[in-house]
């Protein structure tokens, strides 16, 4: 009985929770023109709908973009960080860490009005450049803590057996490391371009009127009209993406190791 | 000259001294064991060897030509590593064949040594596994063969042994001594097992705190110890304290106190009146429940108190005290059958021939 | 040499980065009457004022309120959660696991949108309690993740010891698990405080003219006037909090260990 | 009636049998072992008896009640965790009056008896100090006083010395002993090191896969294993296979393959060409240079081959082939000094008398 007690507390407490995110995808399925739960009726109209819709279009197509440049930048960017901070400690190297860190620690408004401002000082302020730029910045941490992750459980003596079997650093790094690790720039990536993709707060600050990422799309629909049945079809689009990146990358993290540790 | 030269090595994290002056030589073909409780700068002075560590001082020398300065993979040393550190995405192919590559040999000359060396540890049927694939002896003879399939000028090996469980390790101990010897190559072993050092090294160094306490063969370091810290980590040992009374060639009569006067032989450098030591081996010390005979002046004899007998399988240990200094002894099963119906806290007679005992100067506490 | 060039390359690259919310910050000390840099001169002028502005400080209270309170239902659901999770390794388990985590795997902006279609259609939309049962949701995981992290470092022989020496389960839950754990409560808790205070989405989607938080607040008042200094003044507020919640939390953490596995 | 009765105690993981009808009795004051490989059900029957595990079925009875159904906190078991589970956050003080104070007692009570236990283990001086000020042989001792101050039915001590180095290992066994016995409580202990079992238990209970293989005195195990497993687990030994070709009473032959011939007592229940194994332990074979005499007729003699001799302190092992059969011998030091000048690889004699081997039925492969 006790036994039961607590996953079931735990899953009645969740599925309330989330009841919100079925409810409202659900609830786009109606035939009316406004959200409803129940849903009056069942169809996909809505979720036609938007493939005709050229703006939903183009912000899923720019988020994308943004999305993979930013992933793929941060998880290059990341690769030597969390080397250097994995390979050597000094006191430099906490500094290292925290300075890392900060853009996943500070609230993303503050950083969405600092990098519009500066990015505007700098005079590409309002350019595609910004927007990848403010979405690498946030994005970065969570690459770099993925790779770091990979290099603590990569055990060192492997690099050292290449070493003294005659391989170079680089050779050794590129021939033993690299493949042991390889999991890790691949969820490391994974998780950037999620966090990437479902930023809103340093998007709304970036993007311009032609520039415009699927989250800010649904935040300006929203303002227009809230019940918008299309919408929601639209931010399922966002969930769709997330969700299939977050399964591939969990496979490559194994998320089982994490749970059961 | 000798083949290997390890001279005079220093080396401090901070303020901790890791290595002190370490040196040795090692011959073509011997085997050298590092020994010594953790700390003790054994690993640290393979690591120096190996090119993976770069000391402040001292210098290693293979066959005339030092070695300072070269990156590990200059310096032509197989390892086996402690945790034998296969390459977990490569097959065991490729894993021996590695150094092979890295050395840009024909791919027909490397597939010729590999297949060699996976004969030679009789795993050429794994040829196309993966390291996760075998069992912790396989990865063991496959740390080997990867080891030596470059043909290294020097051989390290880091606790071999340390990941397998008891059994195994007596099995793996014999089956690398049969793949060791006729290779003849200048091997270094580090171990913290004093029966490993003993069952495959020629030569043993026992370390601590950096330097090099003694070195020698194994009979050497068993029966001769340098002092009590090399007495008790190989061996257990019994320890008499007292002040030495007088000394004659070769043997000496110390006062242990609570116990009377002891003869035990020495190593020479002692005075009368100096703080000593008596080792005495636990086999080497006779019991019985009467006084041993009168006659054999040279013996140590004593009325000991039993407290307890504890047979161990292929060994009996008996405990006794003499006063308040507990003595232990052990032998065959035979051996403490002439104790029987002797009751715990009852008196026995215990004694040992006074070239058994070892008299060492004390050493300061550090 | 090679030595000195990862931290070196990992300090210039970030420090880069980072430059925008120096930028920000230390132009804010201007005098004029604009977001410079450098600034016109150096005053506090622009942070004397927020504290004579109602709406800043209602704003600041707010999000303090919320966070608070989303932070403390989030750590409160999150310990039986992470004890049912922790203990019961049933196929259940993991589902459970997945459910917990959704609401920190999806996009703000979806979920911003689905609480508030689904509390508008439970009839309590624009409330308080809407707004803190949105940040509720979006805190939980990370309290869940961070006491679960506590539970696995916990040696479940303690708890066992208590048992055979006659505690109950309850008690040897409270005289053993919880005090060897509370760093995990504690580190929970500071974390969804943060998460709470910094988030922008949920907020925007959930807070009405009346109940404004301290990111909405930003946010509205940069579409009025961008290069308000004393909307910059107002930011490094919630940067202020947001630091001592994290320099506090990690305090607990212990960062080294997380650093250095 | 005996003290404690653990009866028939079954239990299954999925579908893997963790506990096969584990029966045992121990009496007041008798120190039992459970004594196996890891996964043989040691630590389950521990936990079973303990209330940790609800087994599949069985009982445990003490002092003629059973404890099925009961939870751990109301069998008033005293344990000590093999990572001896200190409260960490509790002073040494607070962790021996845990238990005290979960049964409500008056504190002037709890002060006296944690006074006592503190004094017991000879560490009133660290009342105040907290588990991790502690050395490990401390904390154990702390551990130790945290079980007995409860004044438990029964002790139980899983894997008491695992996290001990080998010579601390010693000493606290020895330590633990002088506490165990004039408390003369029923302990049941769980440990997978032979060594420790002989030393502390009166009876040891070997265990694989779920099963009692064989209950005894650590003499009547290792003097008489009831098959090979045993004889391996508790000890070395040599195996020599092959078909019984005679039975007298207590003796029997063997044609062994490859050796010939070969006597050895057994316990009954053989028949003529049954599959046999002869068991002979390593220091139970002699060795000389030359053959022994030949008017012991009983005796099992054989010209052998020298593979090496190994020195390992307080005993020498040679190891030998008689064919292609293995023989491992072992003795000290005067033993082995017979052999000196003979080469590897040449002729040795060896001999054993007849009732040093013990045939056992062979046991199909599982």
């Amino acid at each position: 009985m006790r036994k039961y007690l607590l996953p079931v507390y735990a899953v009645a407490f969740f599925t309330f929770l989330l009841a919100p995110v079925l409810a409202l995808t659900i609830g786009s399925l109606t035939e009316a023109n406004y959200v409803s739960f129940p849903p009056e009726g069942l169809s996909l109209r809505w979720y036609m709908k938007i493939f005709a819709e050229q703006e939903s279009m183009y912000a899923l197509i720019m988020s994308l973009g943004v999305a993979t440049a930013a992933a793929t930048v941060a998880t290059a960017m990341a690769l030597p960080t969390a080397l250097a901070l994995h390979r050597y400690r000094t006191p430099l190297n906490k500094v290292v860490y925290l300075l890392v860190m900060t853009p996943a620690m500070l609230p993303a408004v503050f950083l969405g009005l600092a990098f519009l401002l500066f990015y505007s000082a700098l005079g590409f302020g309002g350019t595609p450049l910004s927007l990848v730029a403010g979405h690498i910045m946030i994005a970065t941490p969570f690459a770099v803590s993925m790779n770091m992750v990979g290099l603590a459980s990569n055990d060192g003596a492997l690099e050292r057996a290449a070493r003294s079997l005659g391989a170079s650093p680089i050779m050794a790094f590129r021939k033993i490391t690299v493949p042991s690790i390889s999991w890790s720039l691949f969820a490391g990536w994974g998780f950037a371009f999620m966090i990437s993709f479902g930023s809103l707060e340093v998007s709304l600050f970036l993007s311009t009127s032609t520039m415009v990422t699927l989250p800010v799309q649904i935040y300006t629909g929203l303002e227009w009209s809230p019940l918008d049945p299309s919408l929601t079809a639209v931010s399922s689009g966002l969930v769709i993406v997330t969700l299939t990146v977050l399964i591939l990358t969990a496979r490559f993290v194994k998320i089982d190791r994490f749970l059961q540790r | 000259m000798s083949y290997l030269s390890v001279q005079s090595l220093e080396h401090s994290y901070g303020s901790v001294r890791v290595l002190d002056h370490v040196s040795f030589n090692v011959a073509e073909g011997e085997r050298l064991c590092l020994l010594g409780p953790s700390g003790c700068g054994k690993t640290t002075t393979l690591n120096a060897i190996a090119g993976f560590v770069e000391t402040d001082g001292g210098r290693v020398v293979v066959r005339g030509e030092a070695l300072t300065g070269l990156p590990p993979e200059k310096r032509n040393i197989g390892i086996m590593f402690q945790n034998y550190a296969l390459f977990p995405h490569m097959t065991v192919f490729e894993n021996v064949a590695f150094g092979l590559r890295m050395r840009r040999e024909a791919e027909a000359s490397v597939c010729d040594r590999v297949t060699d060396m996976l004969r030679l540890v009789k795993l050429s049927h794994a040829a196309k596994r993966f390291p996760k694939q075998l069992s912790g002896g396989e990865q063991q003879r496959i740390a080997f063969a990867r080891a030596i399939a470059i043909k290294p000028a020097l051989l390290l090996l880091d606790e071999p042994f340390s990941n397998l469980d008891a059994r195994l390790k007596v099995e793996m101990r014999n089956e690398l001594l049969e793949l060791l010897r006729p290779l003849k190559i200048a091997t270094i072993m580090v171990t913290h097992d004093q029966e490993e050092a003993m069952a495959i090294a020629d030569t043993i160094a026992v370390m601590r705190r950096g330097r090099i306490e003694q070195m020698g063969s194994a009979r050497e370091i068993y029966r001769s110890p340098a002092n009590l810290f090399v007495a008790s980590f190989i061996g257990e040992s019994n320890v008499l304290e007292g002040r030495l009374r007088s000394v004659a060639s070769g043997v000496a009569t110390v006062d242990a106190g609570g116990v009377g006067p002891v003869m035990a032989r020495h190593s020479g450098g002692l005075r009368s009146g100096d703080h000593v030591q008596i080792i005495v081996r636990p086999e080497d010390i006779r019991v019985g429940t009467r006084p041993a005979c009168g006659t054999c002046a040279a013996t140590n004899r004593f009325e000991a108190k039993l407290v307890d007998v504890t047979f161990l399988g292929n060994r009996t240990v008996i405990r006794t005290q003499i006063g308040e200094a507990p003595m232990v002894l052990s032998g065959d099963e035979q051996f403490a059958s002439s104790l029987r119906g002797v009751q715990r806290g009852q008196s026995v007679y215990i004694d040992w021939a006074s070239d058994r005992g070892l008299i060492v100067k004390k050493e300061e506490a550090q």
